[in-house]
């Protein structure tokens, strides 16, 4: 076991699948100089055919990807600023993830993209400040949203090793987090979640970046009695919907609190499904806390008051906890 | 791939030539039962005919090797079929069956095979042409000399992701042959009215050697597909070679019942009367390499070809509606996927 | 009064604009031949400087329509397949919609996006048959889409005329559809949804293609004397929610019938809304039908059973008065 | 515009001559006094130097007339304060409050000016260059002559959407100014490992007027311009200009805590010799245009003028949360959508 950094376990986890898989390559802009921490030293290690600097040409090196992969090669793809994902839409959205079915299951796509530093991070502006996944959830698109580096550590093994196109976010706000990380490669499989925090009062559904602030919460209400289950899907597509039922069946109350906008979002969709499908065990309304929908300013007030705080948490889990909505 | 031979006019070994035609008399006939199909509802949608164009395809695909690949686009019966493709599996997914080569999931404009390194054909205009690059370049990587036919039309040439894969072929080294079907049009707009310059030139200013040949010759076709592979396949240059040609239908099988009208009667006229499917065995007759009775006898082949197509396609079952998850994910979709609690079946 | 097709609707919904206001222009591909039916004419009418082809190039059209906006235009531009917003989707998402509010409100983008004949239609397999309004409203791009020939003459109107860029989807499904428009320009507002059929014992949100389908269905379970109230928001973003809380508050059931994808979709957003706000007045489990998220196959069999269906609406309103998750 | 006067080796009115060192010199320590700012957690995240630039900034802005237009890059102060933009303005946007030009919405990747016909600065790569071309073509259905100016880096270039525009401008006749600040670099990558050819061969390809010009040279860079300008008010032709510069920082202000290296130490030292706020002041003076304590006269106006946008930007109030959605939509984010009852506020 060793302590790393988030961003140091995607790193290692990489290299470790590097090592074992010949076909493991790498793309992206300014990966050989590893401007954005997670393929430093790869290019050296692995050589030009297998770590490749491309032109600022999202579309085209996505494509690139997906053409490789459907004759052998795993590409882990970096995008360097999580809503470059837009660029390259169709080629994720219309190609990648409609390949496998379209061809009729004679071609697979196993291609990994990471979002490094995802989501906002004191001033980034509007532009550069998204938390894209829901995009990619309505898409059918495999992703996982590690919250700590043990995790990171083993989603990136599941990522690159499944045969299909799997999304990895790595937010901004947690990737310099440290955790205790095994030194032997072990996979955390796509869609099972964790209990960060057991608690048999209110289900809080956190993923990402809002963990930390769930358990900050959880920890505040504690002083008052108030126990929160916060509940980490790691992977919001396949979503352990299991593991959320045993939560709520216990707990009866729901708060999700999720990093992406409102409308559509991750939170909208684990509120859907637990309006179908966990009525019976609902005592109170489910509560989304999300962003606001709103492009995020560059100003940082503007921009703390358009994101999911322990504020608005904590308010929406005393309504739960009052049965009323927020 | 056979090179010229001493045939005087055609300059092709005499059965090159004839598998030319042979090619491009499946072609046509494959989708002029495919327009029959469509109008007595067999087959579904709309097609994008090629006719007209087939001598691109043929000439294209007789110049690739084992190993080669090709992305192909809406219009691609004929890339799919020169390429080796069994037209009754092709028939047969373009009536949606399980026996079709993408068991009834792509339909006409998704035509792929893996076994002859056909990547899919592709309804989004010019998205091929970035996936042709990345394959290409993964078989290469372990020392093998593949190339690919990156088919596309001229309104494709607007497309950012067809001028980022160019680039990426150039500065990669990734013997691509980027093939632009200029047959004037994309869809009612004209190409003239698109680009303020010939379209090789556009290509050209990326750096990869272009040129522009008739495409309603498949000898000229396949020459410069020969000499285009061969330096691809030596030094890993791509190429960009645009085949003028011209298309006879409308942009796809309803074109007709929108009433767009955008074709002068003489222009049509004066492409209908270099139409390949007359013109080359014409030739072939002339030169002596086709001996009476030969194109009757292809003819007749084709036509019985096309019959059990279309006999095989129409015996072929149906996929039942219970398999509609099964390949949304190369794993199934299993526990996880809202797709499996959805409700419809 | 004149009875139009859906089509013929928005087509006289942009003439009348083009008349009144002389800073309304039509972009798009095939546009001045009208392949898509939409445009039929209007290029001999208002000239080359109104009514312009474009290449194939939707990222560059799409921004070519913002900068025009910018200084005073109001373009319409016309999408021929669906999907193509994926590849302008950065032009949209990220500049269009927040162009605004990073300029810091000195910037106004009046652009409509009209996604011609969306959705799937009988064998347009993969590629074609998405139904992709969920990806504008997770942006929060303002989204509508007519069922009726009057609605769509009169949202239409109201798109053009806002100040914001207005997506609107004309299924392929309805578009041939007849229904009297009236003679005078008359706008539906945006945010404003309408009863279809009102009933008592359940709601129906359905929406542009679902809404015959629900129709339908109510038909049908009326003569068992089940009163289906289908509600229709015709504007998907702004959503009246005050109408249908005021529905839900009547019959207390809700059902969602959508054409979208699931995951994410409208109707989980509908459903995530019902369950916080509406929590109070529902008797039993929110139902979802929508499609199967997986890419529509091109083979007919297996391309109906992805999509929502009249069969799967009926058993999932079952579902609801028996009070069980479908 | 000023055209060349007859002042020997600079040849340019000295008024204008005088004023393209001002703007350089404006922009230096703007720019000097961003970098301390951030640093001092004044500006939040990061800002994108223009240091070594400025020429480019100076000679293209001299060149537009009233009613042009200009689209700007992540890199664009320069281009912003050229065009005249308040410096206390522009800093109180940077610094995130409402006096800002974007009321702190946007910051230093989105600064914009409507009156200035500033149509945003853009965090995405080439993003804004579609935006220009439709803007411009807008404005001249009025009969107006205006041009614009679209900045864009080396990297841009592999855009697809950069060709999409280039193309749409020269179809239909808009006069954009493709202003391409060839800096070598597109963060650590270097532009010869992701082209195959010269820069100005790729717009060359799409048809239309292309050059490249010294861009550590203020003079040459308005010449240039002149000419592009003229040429796009009298026909509609645009151009595309390359610019060959360096930026002396890193990619953005947080570069060095990245620990990345991809220049050496005698490429950077070869461009900081060519500094044009060195060099140009000194080709003034020699030319006897600046007279003596001209230069220092400058410089602490500037000086002052900085220290006032500090000032000013210190002393203006921070946007309230409570307005966190009233530009989310030109109407107002009213009831119907579900920003309203997020429940932040
Ligand atoms: C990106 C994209 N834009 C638009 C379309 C709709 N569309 C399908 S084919 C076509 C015309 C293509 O013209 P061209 O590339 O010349 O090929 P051709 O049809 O002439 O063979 C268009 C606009 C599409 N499928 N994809
Ligand atoms: C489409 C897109 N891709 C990637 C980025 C991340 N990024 C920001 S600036 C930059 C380099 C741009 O290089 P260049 O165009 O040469 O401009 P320079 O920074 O040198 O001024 C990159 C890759 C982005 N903002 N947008
Ligand atoms: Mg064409
Ligand atoms: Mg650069």
């Amino acid at each position: 076991m060793a302590r790393l950094r988030y961003l140091e376990a995607l790193r290692k986890a990489l290299r470790d699948e590097m090592i074992r898989d010949d076909s493991v390559i790498v793309l992206g802009e300014d990966v050989e100089a590893g401007a954005r921490g997670m393929t430093t030293g790869l290019r050296k290690e692995f050589g030009a055919e297998r770590v490749k600097d491309t032109p600022i040409s999202e579309a085209g090196f996505v494509g690139f990807a997906t053409g490789a992969a459907l004759v052998g090669k795993r590409p882990v793809v970096e995008f360097q600023i999580n809503t470059m994902i837009f660029q390259s839409f169709d080629q994720v959205v219309n190609q990648a993830a409609k390949f496998h079915l379209m061809s009729g299951g004679e071609f697979r796509v196993p291609v990994t993209y990471v979002f490094a530093a995802s989501g906002a991070a004191f001033g980034n502006a509007a532009q550069h400040s998204d938390h894209p996944y829901p995009y990619l959830l309505h898409a059918g698109v495999k992703t996982v949203m590690p919250a700590t580096a043990d995790d990171a550590y083993g989603l990136m093994l599941s990522a690159i090793r499944d045969d299909d196109p799997v999304a990895l976010f790595s937010p901004a706000l947690i990737q310099g987090r440290r955790a205790e990380v095994p030194d032997e490669p072990t996979a955390v499989p796509l869609g099972v979640g964790r209990v960060r925090r057991p608690g048999g009062d209110v289900t809080v559904v956190a993923a990402g970046p809002t963990i930390p602030i769930a358990l900050r919460v959880a920890d505040k209400m504690a002083a008052e009695g108030i126990e929160l289950e916060v509940w980490d899907p790691r992977s919001l597509l396949p979503l352990d919907r299991d593991g959320i039922a045993r939560s709520v069946t216990k707990t009866g109350r729901l708060a999700v609190i999720d990093d992406a906008n409102r409308t559509c979002g991750f939170a909208a969709e684990v509120a859907a499904f637990a309006a179908s499908e966990l009525f019976g065990h609902l005592r109170a309304p489910v509560q989304r806390v999300t962003r606001a929908d709103v492009p995020i300013s560059f100003s940082l007030p503007l921009e703390a008051a358009a994101l999911p705080t322990a504020e608005t948490l904590e308010k929406a889990i005393r309504a739960t906890l009052a049965g009323s909505a927020s | 791939m056979s090179r010229r031979g001493a045939n005087g006019a055609i300059g092709l070994e005499p059965e090159l030539a004839i598998s030319l035609y042979r090619t491009m008399r499946l072609v046509r006939r494959f989708e002029e039962t495919c327009v029959d199909l469509v109008k007595d509802n067999e087959i579904a949608a709309v097609v994008h005919e090629s006719i007209g164009q087939e001598a691109v395809a043929a000439g294209v695909t007789a110049a690739l090797g084992a190993r080669d690949y090709l992305t192909s686009t809406h219009r691609g019966h004929g890339h799919i079929l020169g390429r080796g493709a069994d037209p009754t599996r092709v028939m047969a997914e373009l009536m949606g069956r399980t026996t079709g080569t993408n068991r009834g999931r792509g339909g006409s404009m998704h035509v792929g095979a893996p076994d002859l390194g056909i990547l899919g054909a592709n309804g989004i205009v010019g998205a091929g042409t970035p996936i042709a690059v990345g394959a290409t370049w993964a078989a290469r990587t372990d020392g093998g000399d593949s190339v690919c036919a990156a088919f596309f039309g001229d309104g494709a040439i607007n497309q950012g992701v067809v001028h980022e894969a160019m680039n990426l072929a150039v500065i990669w080294d990734v013997p691509v042959i980027f093939c632009c079907e200029n047959n004037l049009y994309a869809v009612t707009t004209s190409l003239s009215d698109m680009t303020g310059v010939p379209i090789i030139e556009r290509a050209g200013g990326v750096g990869m050697p272009v040129t522009s040949v008739d495409g309603m010759d498949p000898g000229a076709v396949h020459d410069a597909m020969v000499e285009a592979t061969a330096r691809g396949r030596r030094d890993g240059t791509p190429s960009f070679i645009e085949f003028r040609t011209y298309r006879y239908s409308g942009h796809h099988t309803a074109e007709a019942a929108t009433g767009v009208d955008y074709r002068s009667d003489a222009e049509m006229e004066s492409w209908r009367r270099r139409d390949p499917l007359v013109t080359w065995p014409e030739r072939l007759a002339a030169g002596g390499i086709l001996a009476a009775g030969g194109k009757e006898a292809i003819d007749a082949e084709v036509e019985a070809l096309i019959a059990e197509s279309v006999r095989f396609a129409r015996n072929s079952p149906w996929p039942e509606p219970a398999e509609v998850l099964d390949l949304a994910y190369a794993g199934g979709a299993g526990d996880g996927f809202p797709a499996t609690t959805w409700g419809g079946t």
